[in-house]
């Protein structure tokens, strides 16, 4: 088999581009290129009316044709359609305005929730994380799809040691009860390896896609839970010539996505 | 002809005390009031409670490593695309510095709440799902008098000392800050004494900039410090990039807990911001260049 | 290609129901949303709950008139330079209509709240001293949980609608709006439904503007009614002066209770608001043109 | 005695501009020609760093050489210096940043309380006033200054029929038990006749300027309770012409205060 033409990093900005759907409005966390990227490439295909706010730049919908190391670097602002203040980011966040958000934790557990604060014990904690910065906003978006470049039992554990970000809680009927009804939890989760949603009745994380270069099992034990298993489970061809043109020649001209590893 | 507010970035901290609450400006590696953070490492300040901004970087860690600080609001303390904060993380591991285990919405809703003075600020259901209440005695309940329900509440956040970099300020203090997220104005108005940092000061008999585009008006700001290049080695929007070098050399120390190193060659070993430039020589400082406006 | 939000005043409001809350852009004799009040009125629609700006003026007088309104939120309602407003006063009076006894805090803050909807907002003293907690039963009260005080509240106020009107739009709706006090925003992001009316639609292959130029963002806008003229005989900032003669004429017939004469010549006897241009005629509008941008 | 070669609203302008102090940050409402003149004409003379806010208008300094019919005019913002918003208006107001904002009234009392809202019974108002509109901020300055241009028994009444702003509520230390410690009450109040204080004791309304063309009778006569007269009480003397001159070249050059009646 031939080195593919493409990186795992190019696969999943466009397998996160196929599940955007057209005139929703959200945001992407800064240091977030591979989401950035792909939302970029759904409005130049199916979504023209998706929107969306560039973390910390400031910048909505920037006409990016190169992805910055930084996503709140200043050169996002200059092409895009509005300056947004951080008054404008909770207020959408708060009032249920975003459709979704891009976000990700230190640690992911199988109903989805999400930590950036700690772990181990509280009180003593092996390690500190960043912080939880936006997550609590978990319980604010109409939906919310969680991003990870790393996909290793250290991620994907069975619950986290300390909730940053409310998924599903417990899974079932807990979240209803603690938030707004207009607040699903979270719709997707997008990795190295493929796509996952959370099974309607248990709320536990199940695949969905399998990228090409990979497989259910290794997938498996790439994650710290028991994995639900799609009926129809979908294994993802490889990007078309379209795609990845769009994706190289409009979003991503300097190449940041293609100086990730091959997807192998 | 009114007085003008213009002085140097180490003027400008001289009257911060020990143990004073700072909001500081800045976001990621772009805009952060680096010229000041520099002159309070330099003066040995102690006992600071900082509240950064959400996305908080270099300089919370570097004020860390000094020994300036004793108490930290986090919401996000990092290196954005170098990793983690070494610093910070072993601080806040060996509980060297107190921790306010905050987020985004604490510092945004407490500054804005702190901007009008309100005595605090109530929310709908966010924290409810999370561990935070449980490790924040500041985010407590009250009823709404509107349906008697119980609502989560957050209190207001107010500074001392506001600090925060601008690209052009003209000598009554209105700032010109040309990128990120706009907020600096509302930690301005949560801030008693604002000071800020301006690479350039806009010459008394120009044009005025549209009135639109001026970030921070001049009437609640008490000092402006000229320092060209004063956000370095982080990024002034429109002016230059960051010092991508610098950052590493700074990253790789501070992961080795060597950040003493650093702070000897950058800070302490010269006299102040002008001494910093000469350091670093010309031809560093103009290819950062980067003209975007 | 994306899809285009542009319309016509009349389309744009034709879904308003009876009953609806209305927030309303405008201050004063400026920019106030006059082609889409116009079409409201000309529809008949009824029992509105209007939440204008603090300073609110001549399209909240009219629409009292034409019966279109059943409860007001009044901070101020005038005609500035040109005394009382005359409807709203007899309407207050007697009772008309349903009249929220209310300030420049109830509404700003309650918008602000609104959008973020925030359950309610408590305030330091201001209230206290007033007479308006007696007439207003929405001043409450709850216990500040940081000090244990009783402390003030107004609720969050959200809209149905939010109307404003804008120099130049994009036809996703990314609206400038050149003058007089930002806010439009809070109320825009404090309604559930927002139409911008917009002298000028930006043509889709114009340069994009400066985005800090930017006032509200069009993923939040559903509609943009194409009005040239659309804020007269409102001012329009950097675009047209108020048209002092016919607000003397609006002035004059409401203070003798003949407000209907003003509607049937200028909203009811015309189809639209392209009728309602073509009834001023060139003359008199090109003579409003102010170019102050 | 010739007509005097300037109007009271001139001379007005001119009696404000001289109680304004360096320094100093405030706000003046909108049609309010006669302090945006008077503050103006301070920041020309003796107040460089004087600085308001020009309601309405979002404009801060406004370097106005002529006096708009409506202050919140857009062209107020163009020569300014930065752009407010409301929230900035009810920010600084609320956190009681601002050293001071001009008032008026329907009503004012003796204890310099106002009313906008109603005259009458609550139930059935006689007159229904504009409204209260920042009104209620008079517990968020640091003072105040109050301001009218009809000097009347109807405009000066003993008690207001309803507070929309409290001065100085009953007097004495009535206000210091409602309010926070850093707002104070009214300093002065301007009218057409003369300038006023509050005596330091009893908070009551004191006569301490007349103007050159009125006197203490004729002042009393046209206020509904009885006035206070400072023991140092100052006629004032006509404007100077160079203060004359600047109002009318660099402040007020189409002459909206010209227009007024001559001061008789």
């Amino acid at each position: 088999m031939p080195e593919p033409s493409y990186t795992w990093a190019e696969m999943m900005a466009i397998s996160i581009s196929h599940e955007m759907q057209d005139g929703d409005f959200g945001s992407v966390g800064a240091a977030s290129h591979i989401p950035a990227a792909a939302l970029r490439l759904a409005q130049l295909t199916h979504a023209p009316n998706l929107s969306f706010f560039c973390g910390g730049s400031g910048a909505m919908n920037p006409k990016i044709q190169r992805l910055t190391e930084s996503s709140a670097d200043y050169r996002n602002l200059v092409t895009s359609e509005y300056h947004f203040s951080l008054d404008d980011v909770v207020d959408f966040e708060t009032a249920m305005r975003f459709d979704f958000a891009f976000l990700g934790g230190m640690q992911i557990d199988k109903h989805g929730n999400l930590n950036m604060a700690m772990i181990g014990d509280w009180d003593k904690p092996k390690v500190r994380g960043p912080g939880t910065i936006g997550l609590i906003f978990l319980g604010g978006f109409k939906t919310s799809y969680i991003y990870t470049e790393h996909h290793s039992p250290k991620i994907f554990v069975d619950k986290v040691d300390f909730i940053s970000g409310a998924g599903w809680l417990d899974g079932g009927d807990a979240r209803g009860k603690v938030f707004r009804p207009e607040s699903d939890g979270p719709r997707r989760v997008f990795t190295p390896l493929g796509v996952f949603d959370f099974e309607p009745e248990s709320k536990r994380m199940r695949l969905i896609k399998v990228h090409p270069w990979t497989s259910v099992a290794k997938i498996q034990a790439a994650t710290g839970f028991e994995l639900l298993i799609a009926d129809d489970l979908q294994i993802v061809e490889a990007p078309d010539e379209h795609e990845l043109d769009l994706l190289r020649t409009q979003v991503d001209r300097e190449g940041v996505l293609r100086r990730y590893p091959s997807a192998a | 002809m009114s007085a003008s507010k213009v002085t140097t970035p180490e003027e400008a901290v001289a009257g911060i005390p020990d143990g004073a609450t700072i909001a500081l400006g800045g976001v990621h590696s772009h805009n952060g009031p680096m010229a000041l953070v520099n002159a309070l490492i330099r003066r040995g300040v102690k006992d600071l409670e900082l509240i950064p901004t959400p996305s908080a970087g270099p300089p919370v860690d570097m004020l860390i490593a000094a020994g300036c600080v004793r108490r930290l609001h986090v919401s996000y303390v990092g290196l954005e695309f170098l990793g983690m904060a070494p610093n910070y993380r072993r601080a806040a591991e060996s509980k060297a510095i107190e921790i306010v285990e905050a987020d985004e919405a604490w510092i945004v809703y407490g500054f804005r709440a702190g901007a009008s003075r309100l005595p605090f600020l109530p929310l709908p259901a966010l924290y409810e799902g999370t561990d935070l209440p449980k490790v924040n005695d500041g985010i407590r309940t009250t009823t709404d008098p509107y349906t008697g329900n119980t609502v989560t509440t957050i209190p207001a956040l107010r500074a001392d000392y506001g600090l925060f970099h601008a690209q052009v300020t003209d000598r009554k203090g209105n700032a010109q800050i040309f990128g990120q997220r706009r907020f600096e104005d509302v930690m301005a108005k949560a801030s008693d004494h604002v000071v800020i940092s301006s690479d350039e000061i806009l010459d008394e008999y120009a044009p005025a900039p549209d009135p639109r585009l001026v970030s921070i008006p001049g009437a609640i700001v008490e000092s402006v410090a000229h320092a060209p290049y004063g956000s370095h080695p982080l990024s002034s929007p429109g002016h230059y990039g960051y010092d991508r070098e610098q950052l590493v050399e700074y990253r790789d120390l501070a992961a080795q807990d060597r950040t003493k190193e650093y702070l000897e060659k950058y800070v302490y070993s010269v006299d102040d911001h002008l001494g910093y430039l000469d350091k670093l020589g010309a031809r560093r400082l103009l290819g950062l260049q980067q003209t975007f406006r």
